[in-house]
């Protein structure tokens, strides 16, 4: 297992409570407090823009470790998320709006209903396994989307609803920045959850239902329970991240949530990494912004040969498949893994080859 | 942070030249699923920007449009639009479907920027709750109540004429059907049947056959090439006589090319733009371009047009608002004012004549109807609304 | 027949397990490789066979020679043509292949199909347990048959070099004689050259003509079999002679303080 | 009457989907992943069909056989430069990688020949055969003949061919396999190029029934019910299935939907996919994962 | 004392394969019991009936006087019931540590919510439970290799490894399916000390399958010997020896039997 903040070096230990802390040396400490600032500092230098991309990339990197927890960790592969996405919007946008309740209210309220639904469609696992299992899910996104859209006099039916942004006290979270605060810091409560999971009982559980089921319940596992638990715990934080992205977009609609988008959180983890929090963040950020890196590229190019736009757009798709196989080829362990190599190359660098 | 809702453009934006620029934003479906109509529409917008600067541009500004290929996934033209609002600092937005534009509406209304897309919704009409969002043809709705006049006007025999729905499962397939229905019942219209086609659909015959029970006079088709063409050959190989009319997006050269002249014989539709060989006075334009490029009026068709005319209408917008503010730079909200004072603005006959106002996005009602004959499509009406 | 000179190999890029081994076979011998858990056996076997690639390891120095040509970045399938053939640890059945088919499996690189089926039932006379196993799906047998199938099949291929890596393992003790008295019965009618890694040392040097001991990734001890079947220190690691721990009947208890 | 043209209906639309479930069935068989650059390969046939037929100006036939031989070639070239890269890679990488050749390919198809739909000339005869009153068009008749005959190859195929057996054997167990001296890499391959060939074939009906473009591809993901409900390993499973899938969708549309308001057509399937899987986790001629201890 | 396992008429049907046919025996608490047979006879089977991998075609299984035929694997390992496989069934990508961690699964609590909170409840648990698995450890002597993926060990120390998350159970009845299969004379011994640890310091009722007959002799208080499904023999090691059956169906006419030298 890759672990986000373990680090696996020489230095001894006194006790098991060191041996098992997360952030172990002062060096460490001080990393991820770096780290933290440039995070919450980074409205006041950023554009705008780049901060309404990382918004994006923090609502992503949420739904991402939340497909992780159910694909990496537990080896169930999922190919529904965009519609449980779907019922975590929809949930909040007819709760704030229909029903007038605080964002603060849904915003967990939507984790919950999208954690039932997903555990009500975690079900089949009890049965399936692997691809079976995917398909199944993918059932789930068809027949969700199904349902948003037929069940008008709630959803609005194809034509979908509209939200707000969310309010303290009397000030709205109407400008990029403030909605940035808001989804790194869920970012960042989602990570330091997920982390410590995966790292007890709960976690390892996971990990032996996708390594070896049957063992595994020899071990006194209930497979079922932890299957359907994985997809519950998933579903929570997809749910979450649905419910942040409408709120981001004000809107919800059936379309908003199709296929395309499930596949995009299945490439996040895989190119991210399968069963690591870290990767699942980092496969969030190259997925969002290699497209808006590739259409930069288009732009420059279409500036000097404007009748070929067309090509070049189609170039963009072209690039992107590319992209995710020369990937997998070159680095098959995702991201994190090649984070993983960069750390190693510099914590001994000077004394490297 | 900064304020994110205003829109307005970096002070110095203004050239050396002392013009001040205006950016456009465009997002176009390119590579997506919309992209055999998408395509030929985005290059009718960019040849009117093009032609505008062949012929010196606009008088005291630097206009452009950028454009960017969303592939009709909503997820990306958030991005994209995030991208042309913040990046490029555009002022103003021609966008593509209804599903992206509908999820853009409250986006664009706080940012201000107004914006202009091939989707008619009548949903885009609602000043209160889309108050940047303008039509430039008739909407699906105002079709459809054109066509149910049409039908009672034309209708023979004896029986009150009866109609089929076909539709498909998303905004804008479903965008239009309340509106008809109400208004059928208005008529006298009895709407017999509706049914759901998907989008992708390369058969649809259960649907077909279901209607023929109900055997209507008429079927309105709101749908894109793809799934009318399936329609219109699966009723021929049923032998079903119901007459078909289809929506703006039913309609067009593409359908004629897919289905063969011989099934698409006698197929009616909703003709919002002028086609390239028709011969109109607004055409003069495109001709004009189209040889500076070297092309001829075959490399294009009826989207084009539509593309070229939604641009024209902006820009007429764009030129109003600067005349009106001639200093600083020109915001999203004047560009509405301007937008909101076109009156009247003559297309040329490549569309109906446009008008907008505080109280009404909607450019116009009107509409002409057209039916294939011999392979080509042939207008059967002038420009009229359901009003008229 | 097959020269192995100063092999080195490593997995992952960085774990080092074998360090220089050197061995030889002479054509028509049995030739035993004993050594404790780890000590390289299998990734020997598994770099003459060519099977390193498939695990991410990799021949780092040394050669393999069969026949008097070097085979060390000879691909698997062209070994098997070649006439080497490995009975892999573990057995790896197919388990989704019956064992009829399995048997197939194992003659895929032999031309002469009308033979084929004769040895089938040849193997099914050397284990009649599989025969009665026939069109079961190999995945249900039990660990034994698995075993037996998995040396049927390295039979199948008819190499000319066999290597089979711990066959008795999870064998029932009277078959595991039976196993390899047909071991020495097919190696002496039909002049099969075979390179075996056992567990069971007193077994494989019973019938073997060579032994090497190897530890750590390098050879230890050689010689031949009978003077290594009385070798000391030998018997003493590698066979277990029980003496000394034995008390009254059960082993001692080591003497040592737990929990 | 009404109902025995649903069935029938089923039957011939399901021979289209069954065709291209064939593709996913083969690449699942020999090496576990699901292809999601099927709708891809099922894309490019009609288009290099097209292009060979106005190039060249032949006929429909040679075109189709030009067809296939690109196919294979387009089969192989994947094979070589993605998927044997990925030879020790889990399962779950090749998906990925099948699903970014998805997006290489659709991007490749709109450089070379951009996003408008384009028709074949008449190749199969136009006016739809009567049948007693049951009407059928000649294309979908072509495919299920053409169905019904790759069932019977690829059955004797898989049972009497040594590639058959390797086939199993590599998706079983690849290092095993290799030890047999088989060779992965040549199995791999021929079983690319075939996929991409089934693939092909698919798509030039396809073509012949509705023109082409881009969208088309969306066949792919349409027919994943077909594959599970037949089972992910199973060649008959994936025509029968295809069948099934048919016909449960026109009698969905033909029976539900007037009762709900239609749409019915493309959920349904995967309604019934999941209550059937609930019964038989392996679809209903996939074989059972087998695990012992 | 009295018996622990309670077998009773157990048959095990596979379509027409009779893997288990109308076995009885008894297993008394504190011994070690050693099952053996010919390959195919069932003896892991037996084993999966007593895990709940497989449910009985027909007949019951009592532990502690407790029928458990229809309970769930889970269930009975919260009993107490632990096993290591005949085929290593180990969680390759996972340390020895973790992979013994996941030994003490139901006997630890914290869950979703503790574990994710991680402070307080959750830590302590996992520290406390972190000294038991360092027990294991020491007893296996696994201390240089704990953070080893064990995917790379070699066969017999993944095969130790595996005794160690059966023992991390802290079982009352272990279930070892061939734990010696694979090792040389002296690494047998070694297998067999620490067999015999569980069983007089530990006091934990072993179940043993082995083919080496030297082993299960020296070792064990009681055998039972299956074939073909059927229960063949039973009794002490010495009667088990001279018990004809026995002798004809699996040990052999003139097989020696010595400590790790059998043939
Ligand atoms: N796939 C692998 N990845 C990493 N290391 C490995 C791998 N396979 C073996 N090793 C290491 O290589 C060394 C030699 O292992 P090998 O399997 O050859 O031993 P062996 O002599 O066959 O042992 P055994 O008797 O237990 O089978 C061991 O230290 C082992 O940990
Ligand atoms: N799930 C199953 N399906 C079909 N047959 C099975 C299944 N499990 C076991 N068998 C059959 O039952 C018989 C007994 O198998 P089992 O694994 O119990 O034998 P064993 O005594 O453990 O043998 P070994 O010493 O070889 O491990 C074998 O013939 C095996 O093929
Ligand atoms: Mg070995
Ligand atoms: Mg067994």
């Amino acid at each position: 297992m890759r672990n986000l903040f373990v680090r696996e070096c020489g230095n001894y230990k006194t006790s098991y409570k060191k041996d098992m802390k997360l952030f172990g040396t002062k060096s460490e400490i001080i990393k991820w407090l770096i780290l933290l600032i440039i995070l919450l500092t980074l409205p006041l230098y950023a554009s705008n823009y780049w901060v309404g991309l990382l918004t994006l990339c923090a609502i992503s990197a949420i739904g991402a470790i939340g497909l992780n927890i159910l694909t990496g960790f537990t080896g169930q592969i999922s190919i529904g998320v965009g519609a449980f996405l779907g019922v975590g919007g929809y949930t909040t946008a007819i709760l704030t709006t229909t029903y007038g309740l605080s964002f603060w209210i849904s915003l967990p309220l939507a984790g919950i209903v999208t954690a039932l639904v997903g555990g009500l469609f975690g079900i089949p696992s009890l049965r399936l396994k692997g691809l079976y299992l995917a398909i199944a899910t993918l059932a789930a996104q068809v027949i969700i989307t199904f349902i948003i859209s037929r069940w008008d006099r709630v959803t609005g039916g194809t034509a979908g609803m509209v939200l707000s942004r969310p309010v303290i006290g009397n000030y709205v979270l109407t400008s990029n920045a403030s909605y940035y605060y808001l989804t790194i810091i869920i970012l960042m409560l989602t990570v330091l959850y997920s982390v410590n999971l995966l790292r007890t009982r709960v976690g390892r559980a996971f990990l032996a239902v996708r390594d070896r089921d049957i063992a595994a319940q020899i071990m006194g596992i209930n497979l079922f329970y932890y299957k359907v638990l994985a997809f519950i715990i998933s579903s929570f934080f997809v749910g979450i991240a649905g419910a942040l992205l409408a709120h981001y977009t004000m809107i919800v609609s059936p379309e908003l949530y199709n296929i395309q988008v499930s596949i995009q959180y299945l490439a996040m983890v895989l190119i991210g990494g399968l069963g690591s929090i870290l990767g699942s963040i980092l496969g969030a950020i190259f997925i969002t912004l290699l497209p808006v890196g590739l259409t930069s590229v288009v732009d420059l190019l279409t500036a000097y040969m404007p009748d070929l736009y067309q090509l070049f757009s189609a170039f963009k798709e072209f690039v992107f498949g590319l992209a995710i196989i020369l990937f997998l080829i070159f680095e098959p362990g995702g991201l994190a893994h090649i984070w993983q190599n960069i750390k190693n190359y510099f914590r001994v660098w000077p004394f490297s080859y | 942070g900064q304020d994110s809702a205003s829109p307005s453009t970096s002070s110095d934006s203004s050239g050396s030249d002392g013009k001040r620029t205006v950016v456009v934003g465009g997002l176009y479906d390119i590579t997506g699923g919309t992209g055999d109509v998408g395509t030929p529409y985005a290059e009718g917008e960019k040849a009117y920007f093009e032609y505008l600067e062949m012929k010196g541009g606009v008088e005291g500004l630097n206009l452009k449009l950028i454009g960017k290929d969303y592939a009709y996934q909503i997820p990306e033209a958030q991005k994209l639009y995030q991208e042309l609002r913040d990046k490029e600092k555009a002022v103003a937005i021609l966008g593509w479907g209804t599903g992206d534009t509908e999820a853009l509406r409250q986006q664009v209304a706080s940012d201000q920027l107004p914006f202009i897309s091939a989707s008619y919704s009548e949903n885009l009409k609602n000043i209160k709750e889309s108050p940047y969002n303008f039509l430039t043809a008739a909407s699906y709705s105002d079709q459809g109540r054109a066509i149910l006049k049409w039908i009672v006007e034309n209708h023979e025999g004896d029986n009150p004429p009866t109609l089929a729905l076909l539709y498909n499962d998303t905004a804008f397939g479903r965008s239009p059907i309340e509106d008809i229905k109400a208004y059928a019942k208005e008529v006298g219209v009895e709407v017999v049947d509706e049914q759901v086609i998907d989008v992708q659909a390369t058969e649809a015959q259960s649907q077909l056959l279901n209607m023929e029970k109900k055997n209507p006079d008429y079927a309105i088709i709101q749908q894109t090439w793809g799934a009318t063409s399936t329609i219109l050959r699966d009723a021929k190989t049923l032998g079903i006589d119901t007459q078909f009319i289809g929506l703006n997006w039913a309609a067009g050269e593409g359908i004629i090319d897919i289905v063969g002249a011989d099934v698409a014989e006698g197929y009616m539709g909703i003709l919002s733009h002028a086609f390239p060989y028709e011969d109109m006075p607004g055409m003069a334009e495109i001709k004009e371009y189209l040889d500076a490029k070297g092309k001829t009026i075959d490399d294009i068709n009826q989207k084009f047009v539509q593309g070229w005319v939604a641009a024209k209408i902006m820009v007429e917008a764009i030129k109003i608002a600067a005349e009106k503010y001639p200093d600083g730079d020109l915001t999203g909200p004047q560009i509405r004012e301007g937008l909101e004072s076109i009156q009247n603005l003559d297309l040329g006959g490549l569309a109906a004549n446009v008008s907008f106002a505080p109280d009404n996005h909607a450019g116009t009602e009107k509409i002409r109807l057209g039916i294939v004959k011999n392979g080509k499509w042939e207008p059967i009406t002038d420009y009229f609304s359901h009003n008229d | 027949m097959l020269r192995v000179n100063n092999l080195e190999a490593v997995y992952q890029k960085m774990i080092l397990a074998l360090r220089g081994i050197s061995l030889h076979v002479k054509e028509g011998q049995i030739v035993a490789l004993l050594g404790s858990n780890g000590a390289g056996k299998s990734t020997t076997l598994k770099a003459i066979s060519g099977l390193l690639a498939a695990e991410d390891g990799h021949i780092t120095d040394g050669t393999i020679e069969f026949q008097g040509e070097i085979i060390n970045n000879t691909s698997p399938d062209q070994l098997v043509k070649k006439g080497i053939f490995l009975c892999m640890e573990g057995r790896r059945i197919f388990k989704d292949l019956t064992v009829e088919e399995n048997l197939y499996a194992g003659a895929y690189t032999r031309k002469d199909r009308s033979a084929i089926k004769k040895d089938i039932e040849k193997i099914y006379g050397y284990f009649p347990k599989l025969k009665m196993l026939e069109h079961r799906k190999a995945g249900y047998l039990s660990g034994g048959e698995q075993q037996m199938l998995a040396i049927g099949r390295g039979l199948m291929a008819k190499p000319k070099l066999l290597l089979l890596d711990e066959p008795s393992l999870g064998i029932a003790p009277l078959l595991v004689k039976e196993i390899f008295d047909n071991i020495k019965k097919i190696n002496e009618e039909e002049g099969l050259t075979i390179l075996v890694v056992e567990q069971n040392a007193n077994i494989a040097l019973s019938i073997a003509d060579y032994g090497y001991i190897i530890e750590n990734g390098r050879v230890v001890m050689k010689g031949e079999a009978a003077a290594l079947l009385e070798d000391k220190t030998i018997s003493e690691h590698y066979l277990g002679t029980g003496k000394g721990l034995k008390k009254g009947g059960i082993y001692r208890r080591r003497q040592r303080i737990v929990w | 009457m009404f109902l025995l043209q649903m069935l029938i209906n089923g039957i011939v639309v399901g021979s289209i989907y069954g065709l291209v479930a064939l593709g996913f069935v083969l690449i699942y068989r020999a090496s576990g992943a699901l292809n999601l650059a099927n709708g891809e390969f099922v894309l490019f046939g009609p288009y290099i069909c097209l292009v060979i037929m106005t190039s060249l100006n032949v006929p429909f036939l040679a075109a189709f056989i030009g067809t296939l031989i690109f196919s294979a070639v387009l089969g192989l070239v994947v094979e070589r430069l993605v998927i044997r890269q990925l030879q020790n890679a889990p399962t779950i990488s090749v998906i990925m990688a099948t699903l970014g050749l998805s997006s290489l390919l659709a991007g490749a198809v709109h450089i070379i020949w951009g996003h408008s739909t384009r028709t074949f000339p008449p190749v199969f005869p136009q006016t739809p055969l009567n049948l007693g009153g049951i009407i059928v068009t000649p294309v979908y008749l072509w495919s299920f003949i053409i169905v019904v005959i790759l069932l019977i190859v690829f059955s004797i195929f898989f049972k009497f061919s040594k590639i058959g057996l390797a086939m199993r054997a590599v998706a079983d167990d690849r290092q095993a396999a290799l030890s047999m001296g088989m060779s992965v890499k040549f199995v791999l391959a021929v079983t690319w190029m075939i996929a991409a060939m089934v693939a092909g074939i698919g798509g030039i009906l396809l073509g012949n029934i509705n023109g082409v473009n881009p969208t088309m591809s969306a066949i792919g993901l349409t027919v994943l019910p077909v594959v599970i409900l037949g089972g992910l390993d199973s060649v008959i499973g994936a025509i029968i299935g295809g069948f099934l899938i048919g016909i449960i969708q026109n009698l969905a549309g033909g029976y539900l939907d007037p009762l709900v308001g239609g749409g019915l057509k493309d959920v349904v399937p995967f309604i019934v996919v999941l209550l059937i899987l609930m019964l038989k986790p392996h679809g209903l001629f996939g074989s059972r994962g087998i695990e012992r201890v | 004392m009295g018996p622990i396992l309670e077998i009773e008429n157990v048959s095990l049907h596979f379509g027409g394969v009779k893997a288990l046919d109308q076995v009885s025996f008894s297993i008394n608490e504190g011994e070690i019991f050693s099952l053996i047979g010919p390959n195919g006879a069932g003896k892991t089977s037996m084993l999966n009936c007593i895990s709940g991998l497989y449910q009985p075609t027909s007949g019951s299984i009592r532990y502690k006087g407790k029928d458990i035929t229809d309970m769930k694997p889970y269930e009975r390992t919260a009993l107490g019931i632990a096993r290591a496989f005949q085929n290593i069934a180990l969680f390759a990508h996972m340390s020895v540590l973790d992979n013994i961690k996941l030994g003490r699964h139901t006997l630890m609590k914290s869950g979703v919510f503790s574990g994710g909170i991680y402070v307080g409840k959750a830590s302590k648990e996992e520290i406390e439970h972190r000294e038991k698995v360092e027990e294991v450890i020491e007893f296996l002597e696994l201390q240089d290799i704990r953070h080893k993926p064990v995917g790379t060990l070699p066969y017999g120390l993944q095969k130790r490894v595996e005794v160690g998350r059966a023992l991390a159970l802290n079982p009352e009845l272990i279930l070892l399916d061939e734990p010696m299969a694979g090792m040389n004379g002296a690494e047998k011994e070694r297998m067999s000390q620490f067999i015999l640890d569980m069983h007089e310091v530990m006091k934990t009722t072993v179940v043993l399958i082995e083919h080496d007959l030297g082993v299960v002799m020296s070792l064990s208080h009681h055998i039972a010997v299956l074939d073909f499904g059927k229960r063949i023999g039973f009794g002490t090691p010495k009667e088990v020896r001279e018990n004809p059956d026995v002798i004809k169906a699996y040990i052999g006419e003139d097989t020696v039997i010595e400590g790790g030298k059998t043939w």
